[in-house]
């Protein structure tokens, strides 16, 4: 999914020379870049992936070359130092990345929601597998009412749960993790709090799972039952 | 096409469909005269002589047609049967407003939205992940810093279990879709049944709740029904077989 | 998650007064933009979502005016139709896009189109959930007076509606994404127009109600036979 763009290969940073682009100069208002390498560059912007100069001259319909000089003119635009965003080339291809000075702001960024906290999706999903596991995601959805994949995946990645074997039916199941333990400050599944302190309605005296799918099965709206 | 084309020859009216909804409205066709059953047939012979189904239609008429069928039960009911409905005639007129008011606004509500949305053609956005290394938590969470509590509150929010069913308009239903379910499953056992053994003897409510019972049926696949013509008898039969897989056929029952 | 930011106030793009960045001013060669700038630019480029001058200002560790200021000399350079990507105000923040002139080339390159219609299914769902958010599933068919359960599904798949909590009964309650807003073009919801512009006059809608009443006073004598 997130190749990271690659960015250890080294050698991709070379910066354009200039004079690959003559053809370039056009008429048009001093700052206005001419049409194909506004192109290229939206195309560059929108891939994840780095572009090949042919991909790029099919999707603009434009020949080669003249890819190839808007790729120049971009190269001169978007040369290391100038922005924030610089145009490299690797593995064959052109990509835009960030420029590395700025890194730093882009952690603070992007690695800080990664601490607060969990959004109700997430906190009920681990709940779910805390408290009934281990916990097929079939299971996890059918209790929720409504998907619990993306919560799931991201439980997954932060490494609060992970999967504990396989259903009788085939489906992952899923356990809470060591760092699930350490994050809620509990020596051991134990100590997860007596969920009858919040229970609407503790007179009843089925199992937690059992009312849990039922609960959920009746949220989303499976069909009048008798 | 739209809805508009759709030409209606009726006992109590003729002409384009939106009229008559206007004329309902207005009160200038009465509705309880008005033969929905025909409506719906009317509008499947157009479809017919179009040869193809526009879903958007489609979906206009039955949400259209749903909506009559409604409005007339109600008339239906709220004679004869007035403890069984907990609704006076200007309760429901002022709720049939409040409904129609609010449907005409979030459709053109919706229609606002879609000129916004083709307004925007064309503009994207990049949806590549930034990448990992910039993504990585610089520091570790602290341990023990989420409270335990968070996790026994959403198991308690998840031990909630909605309202049953929303009957809205029926006060306290005395017959539930359960009992008639094992109703139905009983006369099943014989193979087939019609639908009039199944309510013999019985009230408007236990026979709406009865249909209603017949609808699940069909819809898990345990039961197959036909009506050969409108109003006509609505045979029974038990599916075998094909579990869970309901067949696209006709669902008879135009019964309005 | 999206907290909006609180910068709806307009004039965003206001073009910047080049003696308002003097800190900025550094002696790097003529079309060097500040660093600030860059890092804001590399910010924008990075995020899936729109930035809010806070979190920009929070991320950057600059004062929210330098970056307001940063802003304004990024939103001159992606002036719309200057470049193939512009800046834009949306979804409570800043965010850039891909000009709408390049979208028949992207479609050739990305398989993925851009969702350009709803069915009236969806925009009606949609548009309940925009104007009445948060609202659950069984209130949005009551309002629709038909099921909307496959319509629900399908915006959330595509991202344009997402869960906020719990109705008192459990249900799970629906409300528009930043996603949303990005694609329709909205810096927030507030520029959604009040609904009651499209209801019909007072005077209109004292008739229907007085008809609707005397048919169901009628209905009461009446002797109603199937």
């Amino acid at each position: 999914m997130n190749d990271g763009g690659g960015e250890s290969d080294g050698g991709g940073l070379r910066p354009v020379r200039q004079d690959a682009a003559p053809q370039a100069a056009d008429t048009s208002p001093d700052s206005q870049i001419p049409a194909l390498a506004r192109t290229v560059e939206a195309l560059l912007f929108l891939s994840t992936d780095p572009l090949t100069a042919t991909e790029l001259a099919d999707a603009t319909q434009a020949g080669e070359g003249a890819v190839r000089t808007a790729l120049a003119l971009l190269a001169e635009d978007y040369a290391p130092g100038r922005r924030g965003i610089m145009l490299r080339e690797l593995g064959g291809g052109w990509t835009l990345a960030s420029d590395p000075e700025t890194e730093d702001a882009a952690r603070r960024l992007l690695s800080r929601p990664r601490l607060s906290t969990l959004t109700p999706a997430q906190a009920e999903t681990l709940a779910i597998v805390a408290y009934l596991q281990p916990i097929s995601r079939p299971e996890i959805t059918r209790i929720r009412g409504v998907s619990a994949d993306s919560a799931t995946a991201t439980l997954l990645e932060r490494g609060l749960i992970e999967e504990a074997g396989h259903s009788q039916f085939g489906a992952v199941l899923y356990r809470t993790s060591t760092a699930f333990l350490k994050l809620f400050g509990l020596r051991s599944l134990e100590e997860l709090p007596d969920v009858a302190r919040w229970d609407p309605t503790p007179e009843e005296q089925a199992q937690l799972r059992e009312r849990l799918l039922r609960a959920g099965e009746a949220r989303a709206g499976a069909g009048p039952e008798g | 096409m739209s809805l508009a084309a759709l030409e209606l020859d009726l006992d109590v009216f003729s002409g384009p469909f939106d009229l008559l909804l206007t004329l309902v409205l207005r009160e200038e066709v009465d509705l309880l005269e008005l033969q929905l059953a025909e409506v719906v047939l009317a509008y499947l012979d157009h479809l017919e002589s179009r040869g193809e189904l526009d879903l958007e239609t489609a979906t206009e008429f039955i949400v259209l047609i749903a909506a009559l069928l409604e409005l007339k039960s109600r008339l239906m009911l709220s004679d004869g049967e007035e403890e069984l409905l907990d609704i006076e005639p200007e309760q429901a007129a002022e709720e049939l407003l409040a409904r129609m008011l609010d449907a005409r606004r979030y459709r053109a509500a919706s229609a606002h939205l879609a000129e916004l949305l083709s307004g925007e053609h064309g503009v994207r956005f990049r949806e590549a992940p930034p990448p990992a290394h910039l993504r990585r938590t610089i520091v570790q969470p602290q341990e023990g810093s989420q409270d335990p509590a968070v996790l026994g509150e959403a198991i308690g929010r998840l031990l909630l279990t909605p309202p049953t069913i929303n009957v809205r308009h029926i006060a306290v239903p005395r017959v539930s879709v359960g009992e008639r379910l094992a109703h139905l499953r009983t006369l099943l056992r014989r193979g087939s049944f019609s639908f009039d053994e199944a309510v013999e003897g019985a009230d408007r409510m236990t026979v709406a709740v009865t249909l209603f019972a017949l609808l699940e049926l069909y819809k898990r696949g345990e039961a197959d029904w036909s009506q050969g013509e409108c109003f006509g008898e609505i045979a029974i039969k038990a599916r075998v077989g094909e579990a869970d897989a309901p067949p696209l056929a006709r669902a008879g029952g135009l019964a309005g």
